[in-house]
C-alpha cells in the first residue's frame, strides 16, 4: 500500500469537514480541540499511518486548504 | 489593474478585517508539482505531490479563500484549473466572471479575466473571442469560458446566454448552481427545486412560483449549442465527472463546434442554513432528484 | 488618402470609424441610426474586422464591453430607447476604465417615442443614467464632414482618458447627404495598452491581466481603497474639464444676443444669425462641440453689458439649463424649443425664419 | 342584387373586435401576415366567448400598431418586456382573465429572451404569441434569431450562414420547461394551415383558462417588402424555405390539456 501525507494549511481551512467525510481511511478528524486564526474547527491529519495518498481530500477541500503527498523511497540522486 | 502583484492580494486582508500579520503558511512558498522539494520524512522516505492547490490559484499567505465554509464554488473552479492545466492552456485562457460569489474568485486566479456586468458574461466572451479568435498567424486561439452563477446565468442573463446560443458562439459558459442567490443571502432563483425554502419562498418554493428551469436541457434544443451537461461536485466520484465534462467542453470550444456549457451543482450551507456536510446530504437526496446528472448533448 | 464622396451622415460615422481604426462593432437595429449598422455588416467582414449582431442594446455595450478589453478600437450605434438600455453599461465601462465610441442618433422620447428627429439626449448623454459616478466626453457633430472627423477625435479621446466617449448625432444629421473629404487625421502618440487581455502567454512579462467593474470595491493594487479609486477618477474628470473643452464661435465679440445651439439645431442657427446680420442685427452664435466637459467658461467671458441669449433645441429645454447654470443671474436667457416647429406635425423642423422672428422678438424689447 | 326572401350573411368580414378605420386601410405593408394573425386571434378570443375577459399586451415592433386597432383592453410595454407586464397583470388581476401578448419575433426571443424564459421558468398562465416574419421587420430587414439559414437580410448581406448562428426554434425550446403547459407552431400561408393555427391559439388559451401553466403559438408570417419579393413570392418563399427550416404542429400539450380543451371551449 502506498504511504501518503498531507499539509493541511491552518490559515485557509475552514472547518466545513468535507475532507474527514471523504477519507475513505479516517485518516482526518475535527474534534474541536484546535481552531484556526480565524476561529474555525480545524481539521486535523490525525491517523497519518492510515493515509495511502489518494489525494481524495485535497480535491474535495473548497478552500485548496489541503496538499496531498505520496512518500517515496528517496532517490540516491535526490538532494539531500 | 496594471501591474498586480501578487502583495496586493493581501489587501483581501482589509475586507475580510485580520491583520496580516505573521500567520505563517506551512507550504511553501513556491514549488514545482512533482518536486520532492528536497523535503525528507524521518524514515528515509520523500514526498511527491498527489494534489494541492492548482498553480494558477495565488497564494493568498495570510487568508483563507473569502468564501463560505464548506462553499463548493471553489472546488469547481478547482476542476477547471486542473483541466486547464492538463490541456496545458493556462496561457490562452480567459476567464469572464459574472457578478455573484464567484465574482471573488478570478481575482484569486493567475489568469486573465475581464468581470462583467451581472448576466452579462455570454456578450463580452462572444466579443472576446470573435475579437482575438480571428485566426491572427501571431496568436494561438483563446479559450473564452465565463463562471456564472445560476441567477446570472439564467436570470438577469437569460437573454444573453440564450442569445450567444442562437448565434452558435464558441465559448464555454460554466454555470455554478447553488440553487439560490448566494450573495445576497439566499432568495429563490429560478433554479430553486420545489419544496427548497429560500428568504423569499419561506414556505418553500411551490408550482405558483413555477418550476426549476434546466438550463443544459433546454441548451440541447438549439442547433449552436455542441455540448451541454450538468455534474456535481458533491462527491470525489463525481467531481471527477465533471471535471471529465469541462474538458470535453473546451475541447469542443477548441475545436470551434459551437457553444458547450456544464452546471455544475454546488452546495450553499450558509444559505440553506445546513451545516456543510448536510448539504452535501441535501443535493444528493433532493437536488439530483430534480436536476439529473450526466451529458444532454455531446461530440 | 483624401477622396470625396457624397454620403448619408449615418455612413460618413462609419467612414470616421474606419478611418480610426477600429476593429469591430457591435449593434442592434434602431431607427434612425440602421444604415450604420448595415454599412458594418456589408463592409466590416471583408475588411477581416468583427461585426456582430447583438439580441439587444445591452448585449451590444457589453460585447463592447469585451472587445473595449482586449484592448481593440471597439464601437456601438444606438438612438433614444437603446440609450437607455445602454446605461448599465456605459457605467461600468467608466468603472473598468475601458476606451470605447457609442454614437448616439437621437430620436423622440421619452419612451419609444418617434422615430423621427428630436434632440431629447443631451440629459442623459451628459449626465449619465447608469450607477452614478462617471462622465463621458460628450462630442456633438454638425455636419456629415464633422460625422467623420469626429470618430478619430472619438477614438483618440477614449483611449486618451481611458473612458468611453459620446458622439451625439441625430435623426437630421443621419439622415442627410452631403460631400464629404475622407482624410487620416493625426495626433498626439498614445500609450500602449499594457492592460489588455490577450491570455497570460501573450504578455511580456508573463504577468496576468484583470479588468473588473469593481474597482474600489474589490482592493487592487493601484487602488487599495474605494477613495483612492475616486481620487483617480477625480483627477481624470479635472483633467478633461481643463483639457478637452471645444467649442465653434462665430461673431460674439460685439455680439448683443448670442445663439447657442448643438448638432443639426446650429445650422438652423446659423442661417438665422447670417438673416439677422443682413438685417443690421448684431447677433452671435456660440456652438458647443464638447457637451460635456460644457464650454460655460467660454460663454462666461462673453457676458457683458446688455448682452442677452437665446437657446434653440429640438427638444424642450435640456442644454438650455447648463446655459443658465453657466450665465447666472448676469444675462437674460431665452429658448425656443420643438414646439416651434414649422408645421404642428411630427415631421417638422424648426428653420431659421423661425429663429429669426425670435430673434426680431427679443432685439424689439 | 338578392332575391326577394333570400338573405344576406356575412360569411367572414372584419371581425367585431377590428375597430373600422373607415378612411384609412389597417397600416401594414401589402402582403403582410400579422393582421391575419390578428384576425385568427380575435376569432378564436370570440369563439371562446373570452373577449370580455381578454387584456392585450403588445411589444415594440409592427404589431406595436394592434394597439390602436382592436377593440380589446390592451397595454403596451418597452421592447422585449411583454411577458413581464402580461405576468403582473395576470397575477394582480386574479380573476378569469385571459392575458396574452402580440410580440415580433425579434422582441420575443432576440431582446425579450430573458423576459419570455423567465416568465416560463416561473410558469406563469399567460399566452404568449409571437409573430415570426423571420426578421426585423419595423426597421428594415435586418437578421433576427429566428432568420433561416440562406435566407438575405440588411445585415447578412450574403444570406446567413451557420457563422451567425442558426435559427432559434421557440416552441421546442420552451418545451423543454416544465412550468409550460402548451407549445405549437402554425402558419398564416394557406387556409388550412389558417384553420390550423387558429385551433392551436384555442387550445393555448384554453390551457390558460385551467391554469395550466405558460401556452405559446408562433405564427409564421410573411414580410414582403423586407424579403424583396411580392407578396405572392413570398408565401411560396415561405411554404418552400420557411416551413422545412421551422416545422409546424404542437410540440407540447401537458396530459389532459385536449380533453379540458374541449370542455373549456364548450
Amino acid at each position: 500500500m502506498a504511504r501518503g501525507e498531507i499539509v493541511i494549511d491552518e490559515n485557509f481551512c475552514k472547518g466545513c469537514g468535507y475532507c474527514s467525510k471523504f477519507c475513505a481511511r479516517g485518516c482526518i478528524e475535527q474534534n474541536g480541540d484546535r481552531f484556526s486564526p480565524q476561529g474555525y474547527i480545524l481539521a486535523v491529519f490525525a491517523h497519518p499511518e492510515k493515509c495511502n495518498a489518494c489525494g481524495v481530500c485535497a480535491w474535495m477541500c473548497p478552500d485548496h486548504a489541503i496538499e496531498a503527498y505520496r512518500l517515496v523511497e528517496a532517490q540516491t540522486t535526490a538532494h539531500s | 489593474m496594471n501591474g498586480e502583484s501578487r502583495e496586493g492580494l493581501a489587501l483581501f486582508g482589509g475586507v475580510l478585517g485580520v491583520p496580516p500579520k505573521a500567520l505563517k503558511s506551512p507550504l511553501p512558498a513556491s514549488r514545482e508539482r512533482g518536486d520532492t522539494g528536497g523535503e525528507r520524512t524521518s524514515d528515509h522516505m520523500q514526498r511527491q505531490l498527489v494534489a494541492g492547490r492548482p498553480d494558477a490559484w495565488m497564494r493568498l499567505e495570510f487568508n483563507p479563500i473569502p468564501t463560505c465554509p464548506g462553499c463548493q464554488e471553489p472546488t469547481a473552479t478547482r476542476a477547471v484549473l486542473d483541466v486547464l492545466e492538463e490541456m496545458g492552456m493556462e496561457g490562452e485562457a480567459i476567464l469572464v466572471p459574472g457578478v455573484g460569489c464567484h465574482s471573488l474568485i478570478p481575482f484569486m486566479l493567475d489568469l486573465d479575466h475581464v468581470m462583467s456586468a451581472h448576466g452579462r458574461p455570454p456578450d463580452l466572451a462572444s466579443a472576446i473571442k470573435r475579437v482575438l479568435g480571428r485566426g491572427a498567424a501571431d496568436r494561438a486561439l483563446p479559450l473564452v469560458f465565463t463562471l456564472q452563477g445560476d441567477g446570472d446565468c439564467i436570470a438577469i442573463g437569460a437573454g444573453s446566454l440564450v442569445n450567444a446560443a442562437a448565434r452558435s458562439e464558441n465559448i464555454t459558459v460554466l454555470m455554478l448552481n447553488n440553487v439560490n442567490y448566494g450573495t445576497t443571502g439566499g432568495q429563490m432563483s429560478p433554479t430553486t427545486p420545489l419544496g427548497h425554502a429560500t428568504s423569499t419562498t419561506p414556505g418553500g418554493r411551490t408550482p405558483d412560483y413555477g418550476y426549476p428551469v434546466r438550463v443544459p436541457e433546454m441548451l440541447a434544443t438549439f442547433q449552436g449549442v455542441a455540448y451541454a451537461a450538468r455534474g456535481a461536485v458533491n462527491t470525489p466520484a463525481n467531481y471527477q465527472k465533471t471535471r471529465a465534462y469541462i474538458k470535453k467542453a473546451f475541447q469542443t470550444q477548441m475545436a470551434g463546434r459551437g457553444l458547450s456549457m456544464v452546471e455544475v451543482l454546488c452546495s450553499c450551507p450558509p444559505d440553506w442554513h445546513m451545516t456543510p456536510l448536510n448539504s452535501l446530504k441535501w443535493i444528493e437526496a433532493h437536488i439530483i432528484p430534480q436536476f439529473p446528472l450526466g451529458e444532454f448533448k455531446g461530440p | 488618402m483624401a477622396d470625396r464622396l457624397f454620403v448619408q451622415g449615418n455612413e460618413a460615422v462609419a467612414w470616421g470609424a474606419v478611418s480610426a481604426g477600429c476593429e469591430a462593432f457591435f449593434g442592434y437595429p434602431i431607427t434612425p441610426q440602421n444604415e450604420i449598422t448595415e454599412w458594418f455588416a456589408r463592409e466590416f467582414p471583408r475588411m477581416g474586422r468583427v461585426f456582430l449582431q447583438s439580441q439587444s442594446e445591452t448585449g451590444s455595450i457589453n460585447m463592447l464591453h469585451g472587445a473595449a478589453a482586449c484592448g481593440v478600437r471597439a464601437m456601438t450605434s444606438t438612438s433614444g430607447p437603446g440609450w437607455g438600455l445602454m446605461q448599465e453599461g456605459m457605467s461600468n465601462l467608466a468603472n473598468a476604465e475601458l476606451p470605447c465610441v457609442v454614437v448616439l442618433v437621437q430620436r423622440g422620447g421619452p419612451g419609444a417615442g418617434t422615430t423621427r428627429h428630436a434632440q431629447m439626449d443631451y440629459a442623459s448623454a451628459t449626465h449619465g443614467g447608469g450607477a452614478g459616478g462617471y462622465r463621458n466626453i460628450v462630442l456633438a457633430p454638425a455636419s456629415v464632414q464633422e460625422l467623420h472627423d469626429f470618430m478619430p477625435l472619438a477614438f483618440h479621446l477614449a483611449d486618451k482618458y481611458r473612458n468611453p466617449v459620446v458622439v451625439l448625432s441625430d435623426a437630421i444629421l443621419g439622415q442627410m447627404a452631403e460631400p464629404l473629404e475622407r482624410k487620416q487625421l493625426e495626433f498626439e502618440p498614445l500609450p500602449p495598452k499594457d492592460w489588455a487581455v490577450l491570455g497570460k502567454a501573450h504578455h511580456a512579462d508573463g504577468k496576468r491581466r484583470g479588468i473588473s467593474i469593481g474597482q474600489g470595491f474589490i482592493p487592487n493594487p493601484d487602488f487599495p481603497t474605494y477613495l483612492s479609486f475616486i481620487d483617480h477618477l477625480d483627477k481624470k474628470t479635472k483633467q478633461m474639464r481643463q483639457d478637452e473643452v471645444r467649442f465653434e464661435a462665430l461673431n460674439v465679440e460685439s455680439a448683443r444676443l448670442i445663439l447657442v445651439a448643438y448638432g443639426s439645431m446650429a445650422r438652423a442657427c446659423q442661417g438665422a444669425m447670417e438673416m439677422a446680420r443682413a438685417e443690421g442685427l448684431d447677433v452671435g452664435m456660440l456652438r458647443p462641440i464638447t457637451l460635456w466637459p460644457f464650454p460655460s467658461q467660454a460663454i462666461r467671458r462673453n457676458i457683458r453689458e446688455g448682452v442677452q441669449f437665446l437657446v434653440v433645441e429640438d427638444s424642450l429645454g435640456q442644454m438650455v439649463e447648463d446655459v443658465e447654470t453657466a450665465v447666472g443671474e448676469r444675462a437674460p436667457v431665452h429658448f425656443l424649443g420643438m414646439l416651434a416647429r414649422h408645421e404642428p406635425r411630427e415631421m417638422g423642423m424648426i428653420f431659421p425664419d423661425r429663429i429669426l422672428e425670435k430673434i426680431k422678438e427679443i432685439c424689439r424689447k | 342584387m338578392t332575391d326577394i326572401g333570400v338573405k344576406k350573411e356575412l360569411v367572414a368580414g372584419r371581425p367585431d373586435l377590428w375597430l373600422r378605420m373607415e378612411n384609412n386601410p389597417i397600416p401594414s405593408c401589402p402582403g403582410c401576415h400579422e393582421p391575419t394573425a390578428m384576425r385568427a386571434i380575435l376569432e378564436a378570443l370570440e369563439e371562446l366567448d373570452a373577449v370580455g375577459d381578454a387584456v392585450m399586451v403588445v411589444g415594440v415592433g409592427c404589431s406595436f400598431a394592434f394597439q390602436s386597432m382592436v377593440d380589446l383592453d390592451y397595454l403596451v410595454c418597452a421592447h422585449g418586456r411583454p411577458p413581464d407586464g402580461a405576468s403582473a397583470v395576470k397575477r394582480v388581476l386574479k380573476g378569469d382573465h385571459v392575458v396574452f401578448t402580440i410580440q415580433g419575433d425579434g422582441d420575443c426571443i432576440a431582446i425579450g429572451a430573458g423576459a419570455l424564459i423567465n416568465a416560463a421558468a416561473r410558469a406563469e398562465k399567460i399566452t404568449i404569441f409571437m409573430l415570426n416574419n423571420a426578421n426585423y421587420g419595423t426597421t428594415g430587414g435586418q437578421l433576427a434569431p429566428t432568420t433561416p439559414l440562406g435566407h438575405v437580410t440588411s445585415t447578412t448581406p450574403g444570406g446567413r450562414t451557420p457563422a451567425h448562428g442558426y435559427p432559434v426554434r421557440v416552441p421546442e425550446l420552451l418545451a423543454t420547461f416544465q412550468g409550460v403547459a402548451y407549445t405549437a407552431r402554425g402558419a398564416m400561408n394557406s387556409p388550412a394551415n389558417y384553420q390550423k393555427t387558429k385551433g392551436y391559439i384555442k387550445k393555448a388559451f384554453a390551457a390558460q383558462r385551467v391554469s395550466l401553466g405558460l401556452s405559446f403559438v408562433e405564427m409564421l408570417c410573411a414580410c414582403p417588402p423586407n424579403w424583396h419579393m411580392t407578396p405572392l413570392d413570398s408565401l411560396k418563399w415561405l411554404e418552400q424555405t420557411v416551413i422545412p427550416q421551422f416545422p409546424l404542429g404542437e410540440f407540447k400539450d401537458v396530459q389532459g390539456a385536449s380533453g379540458k380543451t374541449q370542455e373549456a371551449t364548450r
